[in-house]
Order: structure tokens, then C-alpha cells, then sequence
């Protein structure tokens, strides 16, 4: 990476891509796109697509993992070997362990594990195609896997990337953005609201740009909360009764 | 997933008609997407059986050629039984069965020389391009054999070689010299015997019955280049002579079928 | 590999090392090689030289793994590091574990399992020389192991590679015949009878082939049984009872 | 080690004092030792947070720069959660834990640009100089975060280099050519919420009782280079904004207490 | 290793770092360095440092590696990475999996290990810094430590290694000796006496060079044995009772 | 195996005769075969003492040479207790004992100097030969050292050198430059302590009630050149001078063994 690099990113003050500031790519959510799984999910977000899958509750196995009082949660977060230009290996890195880390902490807040004590809830990420934001996306994915799969949960996760180019907050970072831009500024919200459950940071911030990366954050995590919501009332065709 | 009865299963199969309706030798629907993701891939495929849903990718890279070989690209093959696609795929360093997967759709494309290894040469002995087809299995309802094969074939067969540059060795990804030259297309097919009967294309709970298979490669003269016999039951000469036919008569169909979509972009 | 180059394999109507078309490489088997394996042989043909070994029925440790209604047949078939012209690292590799696995159901179909439930029954097989027709060597010296651990069996597993060369099939493929002919089509029998147990083939067969190929793989199948009922008539000394 | 009961921990976080008599937002004694070994290394440092322990350590190493940087040094950082330093970090393969230690401190020092990656460029697109930042955790009383983040600057800002012979491909370890250059010196601060309340510096029981935590690793200007947010719990948008301010004032702590200290040799 | 080559180390005299030919380096001892270890000790011995730290006796899991009669004892001797002159991996190799055993064999003898049956007690040796006789310096400092963490023993274990440069027996090889000396030859002797549980050697060592080497390395043992006792007697303030 | 019970084995031992009639210091019948293969290792020997055997070979490759020693060779000791020779030893990465079972073979043969390592140099800086030494355990039966050290050494002393194209990079292994230049040959001998006695190459029972083992390498000149103590319980120094004068008068037998067979093919 090559943050900083002195390439013009906005172009007669629009992004390269031809988004303004604020404007999300287009974003396509699709659910139960998997027959085996419990509950499944695709976003696409631009280039970017993603399919998770929720697996469970189920007895966990050994035995000796067993939470007495509540499930205990996985998360796998993977790129497929040709989801990216320069092929990744298949298996296990440290980036993708902590992205299933931080992903996992995400979702721990909004689910009733303690419904399930003894039990394991699987969740399996996998980045189809990657152009950069995959770790929210797999996220927001995420959470509605396990909407599809019926678990009890206190609300939706819904997660966006803000960045930073020539000095401007943007919102869902792509393409050379990643590469060259000031910041990449991951954060997920629970139902588009005050509560953050990821947030990291590389780049450079100032600390008075806190405050306005956090309040676009959350304009992206509603729009992605308004497009859960209305791909979950669609699919299982129940009224709106937020 | 409730369970159903193996005996149901296996009454229904003596009987020629199968708990889903369709006929012993009978394929479920196939659905093929060429190019399903079309940015970072240089080939790729989506091929549905039924529910079992394979994703297959190539990416190229370059290396050096084996010793052997020295104006030859290679082939490398892979395929992952990753959870997502059942609970009993654990995750982990690729087992057994992954293994012979990718092995299996590795030697019907090489013994087929559906790929001209020679074309993939940039110097001699120096640098050759890389062929790395990954095989992901994204949902599992039986026939993993011939859903990955058709998958791999298709994607190399929309796939694209970028441009490289010998002195800075660097590979632009952008912009495409050429299409991966093919010599041959090959078809897997796969036969089964379950309980005494020849039987195509099994759904998950079959697969679970199957006594012995049969999975052959076909090219386009009808020659067979590869063939790999699983199961813990044996097949008799004349078995497999028949399952030569039937399997051959089913590589037609599927052969006819890859005419009739557009493969490239 | 380089399958179907034109080096001419056959002069003078015989194959480079002086044989026919139909004619196997020098054969020898031993029983009894090993003293501390419950059961073992050893088998030479031509220069590809291996051992097998049998361990058991034994108790099957880890518990979990134990199948209640008969026992765990587990083979390992490995090359020694010396055992090939380029040194081959130790340790299980792609290829030798898709081998243990298809030399693994080749002999399920003819061991009674069923006597011996929760029990483990384990195969070592060794390649100390490889010339071609590894698997299928160490294969039919894994039959002979089992016969000599008295483990009882419905029969005996021979097994033998058919080739291809300027159109001709081949008998018991060695040498250059493995790296420049057009056809490796490895089979198994029982008794050297009709039935098969396991089969693989690389290279390229006419259908018309498939016969005659089959014909020919029971021709030497049935060498290789007619020394194996030998080997152990006159290692145990009993009367020829077929 | 004698467990102490976790509501007890609570109620005194809850008064605003801890067990040990600190103040919530207050850090136990820091001990810097610049240089605690000196004969291998090429940087070192021995960082102690009350009891807690940690040894960095930086070699110099050569090799081929990374393709997109064929004129940059590259810095490659691990931690190791031992078993010497608490018998739950059992030793193997690094674990979710020490992965996650080593990428946030890499993070820090990488987004602030410590380090001029291109004074480490020895010849373009052959030959550049690897940093290897090794954390070793000697003894776990809490906040590895903050300790580990301080051991690697100070290291880096000791590291002298090896004089490197292009022709014989050799390192001079006994021969210096000078020191890292260093652009900025980042510091990082981890701030934790126990039961709604803000605390720094947690040993290793309060540490068990965390619900969240937020990582700032602070540029001298005062700007954020990094963030890393752990534990179950939600933080607030206001939260944030004030566990930033805290944070920050407590790096301009530890930046002056670096201030005083003799970091050479 | 370049053994033997014809490089002078010794100088008027003396050895190149100034020493006689039976003089250790300086060498300082610590107990107690760890907090949360059970026992733990720091050695220094000229720029060889190392750390031993000792947990237990506890427990042993999993229950199927429990010994009935005796504690199970576990040693792993690790080298930092930025310990050598040349960065080494982190993670166990051959060599630390090979020395690590040989100290564990070296330590059984002196622990009362039936006291604790079930049980288990471990064994973390870092090597901080190493300029040769890094394995009988942990050694040493292990012994310390289990003496710190009052595991009862029937003796202390110390450790030195002997060498050989320019056909003269050296104590305390160090530096270019390791390098380019005519033997190293490690060894560990109960409370500096006759009983020897830890013996190498790499070299060249004449039939009757045996005698004057062990005695020389008694010589050493009995330094360090002294030095073991001092530094207990200091740290534990108890009269001296040997 | 039936196991006998242990102090009916020490019994015997303390009376000096051993269960299967040998006296304490006796060896069990050694067999040597040199090249038991001989088409595709450069090397090889077949060792049986008693009814262990261990099977060596030797396999010649090329890489690059140490930057510490750019004009010698290397030799690279392997060491495998797999499954077949006992069901104790489980398949999988090599564990402690197959570990110290490699190192001290190797050690024996590098410290003695046994293999002119100059003589192996290619092209200085560049291309050196290395010397692939595999040791695999057929069939156990106690005293693996002296076994697999004997081997080791039969092997390298019949070791081939393929001939090596530096323009192609290709090792020709049909024709041979000539044999691996030695210097010496090291002779090992394990002597071990069962209830205070000495004894040599106990069986695989008396293997088990060993308390403590001292393995020498000796050369030509008597010298040692290599030692290892195993075994929990301590050894004084005059047990070490005692079971260094009887070592080494057996492995003065065996060297007179070894004069008296044909290695070369």
C-alpha cells in the first residue's frame, strides 16, 4: 500500500468512479441464495461480492468447547483464491484470522446467545470477487444470514467503510481509493444507529475529522440498514412494522 | 435437513423411478453461468446441478516451468470442501476427498491436453504462465464429481491471459494479450451402482447409498482420457462396459448443451 | 509429463527392456519380511521394489473414531525419500494420500470387517524402489500382508497397469513406457477374476480399447494371483485346496 | 495466583478506585529500558507496565522488495504470547490473540509512517532491507497493547543497520552504516470500558472483566494513524469521541516521559 | 561450521576475549525475575542471557497424557528470534526440539516428579541472547527456577560447556571458540559432583582427553553450583546449611 | 507380542546372561547388505542387527551452499520411525525421537569430518551438491542408533556422483562423475545402563528398562568425534571412561566387520 500517494483521486469533484462524496456503489442483497445452509445471504456492492452463510445453532462438538451458559460463535472469514487480481492462497492467513476475530466481536452484541447454551452458531464468510470493503460487507451479510436463518437477534449489524481522499471524508471506499487514499475506516453500527460494535482504523485522521467520519459511517450504515430490512420484508413478504 | 429413511430411498430406486421423479439415469436441471464474476478472474463459472452449486476460477500467474517441461505452462488445480457448503466439510488443510476431487478434474483436463502447455510459454526455461483453477464447492446436494468438472472446463474456457512484462516482471492484469488456447474439451461423467442399479447424477441423501462409481472423461472423439473408480464395492468387466456406453451417451447431452450458451463475456 | 511424445517404444517388435506386449517384468514375492508387523510382504517386479505391512485388528484408538459395527481400515502408502530418480520429500503429499485412499477401497470388499467391530486394522505400505506400477505393487504386497496377519478375507486382491504404446496396449507398464506412452490404466481384481476394485486410467482409450484392455489387465492379474496362492502355499506349506 | 472475586473488582471501578489504590484513568509505573540486550539485536527494548513484561526486539534482514514497492524496506512484525508469560498462552502456532497483538502494533507504526521505508532501498527492485519486529511477551499482567506498541517504537527508534556487500550477498552484523530512519514516533493507547466506566491500563484481572476496548495510535501532531476496537460491548459515537480525548492526553504522557529517557546507546 | 580451521585463538597466552584457558565468563545470576510464573531465574553468562521460568506442579490436561505415579515433567527451550546473529524463526525446530529433550532428561533425575503424580510441571527457557552454551546455561537457570519455585529436589543441576582450541582444553567456550574450536562438549553434573546428566559432543576428543575434560567441566559445575547456592541463600535470606 | 514380564528380563541381566542367551556386552548378529537398491539411489545399505532393520539411502541433489561456507557441500541427515516398523510409532511430523535420531547420526558423520564437503563444491558461491541422507526404520527391534548410524555410514561409502550440467541446470542420474570422496568413517557404538549393568544393542524389551545410554562416534584413530547421553538416570565419570573403553573396542569389531564385506556394487 501507497496511502498518501500523490495521485488526483477526485476529478471535477467527483470520484474517479463517477460517485460523489457521499454516494454508496450500487448494492444488490439477496437472501437464502444457499440451500444447504441454515440461513445465507449475497451482497453485491459494486465489484465487491460476498456470500454468507449461518450454520446452527447446533451442539457444539468437542464437548469441551461447550459454553454452559450460552453458544459459542465462529466465524471464518475467507477470499476466494481468485477473488482478488494476484491470486490468494486458499487457507487460513493472519489477515483473514483477524478479520473473522473482529467480525465475530461485531455480531456477539445483537445475538441471544444465551438462548442456546451448549450450542454452536457457524458462520461462514466467503469474498467472491473482492474490490476493497469486504470485511464490512461480509458483515453486513453476515447479520442477515442469520436473520434468514432465524436467529433471535436484538437488531441488524450493518457496516460500511469511510475513507479519505485529497482531505474529503468519502463514504465506501473502492478501487484506487484502497490504494491511494488518506484513510480506510471500516465501522458497523447496530440498526444504523449510535452503537458501534468494528471500527478500524488505517490512515490519518484529525481529531476533529471524528466526528464527521463517524456521522457518514452511519448515513452509509442506514442506507445498508434500510436495504436489510427491505430485502428481509420482501423475501418473507411480512408488512413493514419496523 | 430432516433425514429421509434409506430404505425409502433404495425401495424407490428398485422400482426405476427415483423419490424425486426422475428416471435412474436422469440429470437434474444444470445451469451453467459463464464469467459469474468477471472483474478479478481471469475465467470463471458458476454450474449448478440441482442445489449442489459449484463457483470455479482461474487466475494466471507466472513462474518457473518444471525442468522437465521447460516451454510449458502448468496447470494447478484445487478444490476446497469449505463448510460453507455443508457442516460436515470441516474446515482445515484440504482432506481425502477434496483431494481426489481436484486430482480427478486435474487428469481429465491434463490427459484430455485440453490446454495447449506449450502456448503458455513466455521464455524458455525462464518464465511460463501459471494456471491456477480453483474449484470452491458453495452448496452440496450430491454429483460434486461432474458439477466441478463442467465448471472447470467452462472456466478455462472464458479465460483470458494478461500481458507480462519480462523485465520488470510484472503482470498487468488489465489488459488481456489473449484467450488461453484450447486444444480439446473434455466431459466428466459420472456413474453410480446403488444397490445393483446404474444410477446418474445422486442428490446428497443418494450419494450417502452409493456402492461403487465411475467417473469418466470423454473427448470430443469420444475417447475416453481419464477414469477413477470409487466406493468399497466392486464392478464387473462387463459393468463397465456398459457404463462406457450410457456415460458416453451422456457426455453427448452435456456436450450439446455447452454449444448452446455463450461462453465468453 | 510428456504422454504421447514420439520416442519410439516399441523396436523390433519388443519393448525397450526386451519384452512383449503382454509379457510382465521379473516378478518376486516374500511373506514374512517383517517381525514385529502382525503380517507382512514384500514384492519385486523389475526394479520397482515394495513392502507392506499389517498392524492388527487392534482395539481403534481415539474411541470416536470406532465404528460400532466393524472394523477401521486406515493404509498409508508412501514413497521413501530414495525411492525415485529427483529425492521426493517425506511425508504425505496430494498424491500419495488420493493412492492410500483408492488402495483403501480396493481392498475393503474383500476383508470380513464385520468380525472385528471397533476394531483397527492398519496398512503401512513402503515403496522402497519405484519404477512405474507403485500402487498397483504395493496394492497386491497389502493383499499378501493381510493373508500372512491372518486377517480372513473373501479373497485375494491382484493388480496390475495396463499401458498403451504406438497403439499397442502393454502389459505391466515400466521405464519410459510411464513417461512417453499414451496410456496408465491401473486395475484390481479379486482372485484374478471379473470383478474389479479398483480402476484409474490416465492417457487415451478408444472405446473400442476398453475390452481388450480389460482382457489383458485379467491376464496379468491373474500372474499375479497365480504367485500369490504360491507364495503362501509354500510359505505355510499346505496342500493346494484352491 | 489467587483469583480475587470479579464483583469486588467492579465495585471499586464502580467508586472510581481500584484495587491496587489507582484512579481509574490512571496508568501503573512505566519502565522503559532502551537497549536491555545489545549484542544481536539491531534494536531493543524492555518495556515494563506494572508487572506486565514485554521484550521487542528488531533484526535486520535482505531481501526482494514487495513488486508495487520495488524502491521500499518492509516491515514485518510478530508477537509471541509464550507460555513463560502466563500458562493460558499455550505455545504453537500463533493464535486470534497474538495475531491480532502483532497487526494493530504493525498498523500503528506502518500508518504513521515511521519508518522511511525508501532510505531502506538498497538496489531498486533487487535488494531492499527487512525490518523484523519480534514482540516477546515475558510476563502478562494486562495491557500487552499499549506495552507491546511502546517496546516497538523504542526498539525502532535504537536500530542501527548492517552493512550490506551486494557482490557476496553478505551482512556486516559487527559493521554499522548508520541508523533507521525514522520519520514520526506514533503512540499508541488503549482505552477500556468496565461496567460503563472508562479505564486505562488494566492488569490482568480488571483485563478479564473489559467489555470493549478502543485502540488509538496517536502521530505527534496529534492526528489518529490507527484504531482497533475489541471486546462484545458497543461503543457510542460519543463515547468514541471522548475516549479520544482521554487518550490522546494520556499519550502526551508517555511522549514526554520518551522525552526524557536516553534511547541510544 | 567451519570446525578446526586455522585461525589463532589463542593470543600471549590467553584466549581471544582475554580469558585463560580454565576462566569462565563473568557471569550473574537472578531468581524471581517472572511474576506470574510459579518460580523463575535470569542467567548471564558474558553475552549469554537466558530466562527460565517454571508453572507447577498443576494438574495435567488432557487427563489421557497423566502419569499415576509421577508428574509428567515438559521442557521447551526457545530461542528469540532476535536472539542470534542471523534472525532464527520463531516456532520449535530440530535443534530446539532436540535440546529441549536432553535438558528434560537432564533435570528428571534431581525432581522429586513421584511427589506429583498426575500432575504436571513445565518448563519455558528463552534464550534472550545467545553467544554459544546457550543449552547449559538454560539448564542452569532452569534449575533455579524450579529451586525458586519450591519443587522439591534432590540436588541443583549445573551446567557448563568445555572446549578445545589449539589442542588445549578451555572452559566456558565462547565466541569464535564455538565457531572455529576443535570440540564443544556440554555437560551437567548433580550439585557439582561426580553424577553427570547432560553430555554432548561436537568435536575431536582423544581417548585420553576424556579424564582432564571432565574434570574440567566438574571445575565449572562447581562454580556455578557455588554461585546457585549464593544466589538462593541471598534471595531467601536462610543461613548457609548446604 | 507377548510381553515378558520386566524382572524376569532384569533377573536375567543382573546374572549376566541375557534372556536370549547372549552375555551383556554381546552384540545380536549384525547384517550389512550395501546397495540393497541400487537403481535409484546414489547410495544405499540395508542394515540388520538382530531383528531390527534399517534401510539408508543416500540421494544427490543441487542447491545453493551456506553463505558461510560458499565451497562445500551439505549434507542434510533425515530420519523416519514410521508406522511400519512398530505400531508405537504413529505417522505424522517427526517427533522427538526420530528428531534425536537423525541429529546424532548426522553428527557422528560431520564431526568426524567423514565427507570431503570441498570435493562437493559445483561452482563456488553458486551450486553445490547436496547429500541427501534418509534413514527409515523397517522393523524395530531395539538400538536404532547403532543400526541407522551403520547404515548411514555403508551408505555414503557407496555413494555415486551424478553428473551436473550448470548451463541446463540438470542432474544427468544415469551417468555417473565418479564417488563421494571420504575422509574417514565414523564408527558408533551406544552403550547403555539397565539396574546398574552394562549392556550393548539391547533388544526392543530391554530397550524399555534402559535408565541411561551413552552413544560415541569413533574414527579411524580411536578418536571420538560425537556423543550423546538419553536416558533419565545420571552416569559418574568413571561409568563414562568404562563405557568408553568398551565402546570402543566394539566398534573396533565392528570396523574389522565392515573391512571384510564388498561395498561397491
Amino acid at each position: 500500500m501507497a496511502k498518501g500517494l500523490d495521485i488526483k483521486l477526485i476529478k471535477n469533484g467527483k470520484r474517479l468512479d463517477g460517485r460523489d462524496m457521499e454516494e454508496m456503489r450500487p448494492l444488490k442483497m439477496e437472501l437464502g441464495v444457499l440451500d444447504r445452509a441454515d440461513g445465507s445471504a449475497a451482497i453485491e456492492l459494486g465489484e465487491t461480492k460476498v456470500i454468507a452463510a449461518v450454520y446452527g445453532p447446533t451442539k457444539l462438538h468437542p464437548q469441551h468447547r461447550q459454553q454452559p451458559k450460552k453458544a459459542v460463535l465462529s466465524v471464518r472469514y475467507q477470499m476466494l483464491p481468485f477473488s482478488t487480481t494476484d491470486r490468494c492462497r486458499p487457507g487460513p492467513n493472519r489477515r483473514s484470522i483477524e478479520i473473522g476475530l473482529v467480525i465475530k466481536k461485531a455480531l456477539e452484541p445483537i445475538i441471544f446467545l444465551e438462548e442456546f447454551p451448549r450450542a454452536d452458531i457457524q458462520i461462514e464468510i466467503e469474498v467472491i470477487q473482492a474490490n476493497a470493503s469486504t470485511r464490512v460487507t461480509g458483515l453486513t451479510a453476515a447479520s442477515l444470514a442469520l436473520a434468514d436463518a432465524g436467529i433471535p437477534m436484538k437488531g441488524l449489524i450493518s457496516a460500511c467503510a469511510v475513507g479519505k481522499i485529497q482531505d474529503k471524508l468519502i463514504l465506501d471506499v473502492a478501487g484506487a481509493e484502497d490504494s491511494y487514499g488518506g484513510a480506510d475506516f471500516p465501522i458497523a453500527m447496530i440498526n444504523g444507529g449510535d452503537e458501534i460494535t468494528l471500527l478500524q482504523l488505517d490512515g490519518d485522521l484529525n481529531q476533529k475529522e471524528m466526528k464527521p467520519a463517524l456521522d457518514l459511517a452511519q448515513k452509509g450504515c442506514k442506507i445498508l440498514f434500510d436495504q436489510q430490512k427491505n430485502v428481509l420484508k420482501n423475501t418473507y413478504k411480512v408488512g413493514d412494522q419496523k | 435437513m430432516m433425514k429421509i429413511n434409506k430404505s425409502v430411498i433404495i425401495n424407490s430406486i428398485q422400482k426405476g423411478i427415483r423419490l424425486d421423479g426422475r428416471k435412474l439415469e436422469e440429470f437434474r436441471d444444470i445451469e451453467i453461468i459463464p464469467n459469474y464474476i468477471n472483474k478479478n478472474p481471469e475465467g470463471c463459472a458458476l454450474v449448478k446441478i440441482g442445489k449442489t452449486k459449484v463457483l470455479v476460477g482461474v487466475k494466471m500467474g507466472v513462474g518457473k516451468p518444471y525442468q522437465d517441461s521447460p516451454d510449458e505452462g502448468v496447470l494447478m488445480t484445487g478444490a476446497e470442501l469449505s463448510p460453507i457448503a455443508a457442516p460436515e466439510f470441516e474446515s482445515g488443510p484440504p482432506r481425502e476427498a477434496a483431494i481426489e476431487l481436484a486430482r480427478v478434474v486435474d487428469r481429465g483436463i491434463r490427459e484430455s491436453k485440453m490446454i495447449n502447455t506449450k502456448a503458455l510459454c513466455i521464455k524458455e526455461r525462464e518464465a511460463v504462465w501459471l494456471v491456477f483453477l480453483d474449484i470452491q464447492i458453495l452448496d452440496y446436494d450430491g454429483n460434486l464429481f461432474d458439477a466441478a468438472a463442467l465448471g472447470a472446463v467452462v472456466a478455462l474456457m472464458n479465460t483470458k491471459i494478461p500481458t507480462y512484462d519480462l523485465k520488470t516482471e510484472k503482470i498487468d492484469f488489465e489488459k488481456y494479450s489473449g484467450k488461453l488456447e484450447l486444444n480439446e474439451v473434455p466431459i466428466s461423467i459420472t456413474a453410480r451402482k446403488i444397490s445393483g442399479k446404474i444410477v446418474f447424477d445422486p442428490n446428497a441423501e443418494e450419494e450417502e447409498l452409493v456402492d461403487s462409481r465411475l467417473t469418466f472423461a470423454f473427448k470430443e472423439n469420444g475417447n475416453i482420457c481419464a477414469m477413477q473408480k470409487g466406493g468399497s464395492e466392486p464392478i464387473t468387466k462387463d459393468e463397465i462396459l456398459d457404463l462406457m456406453k450410457k456415460s458416453s451417451d451422456q457426455s453427448k447431452i452435456i456436450r450439446k448443451k455447452l454449444k448452446n450458451i455463450k461462453i465468453d463475456k
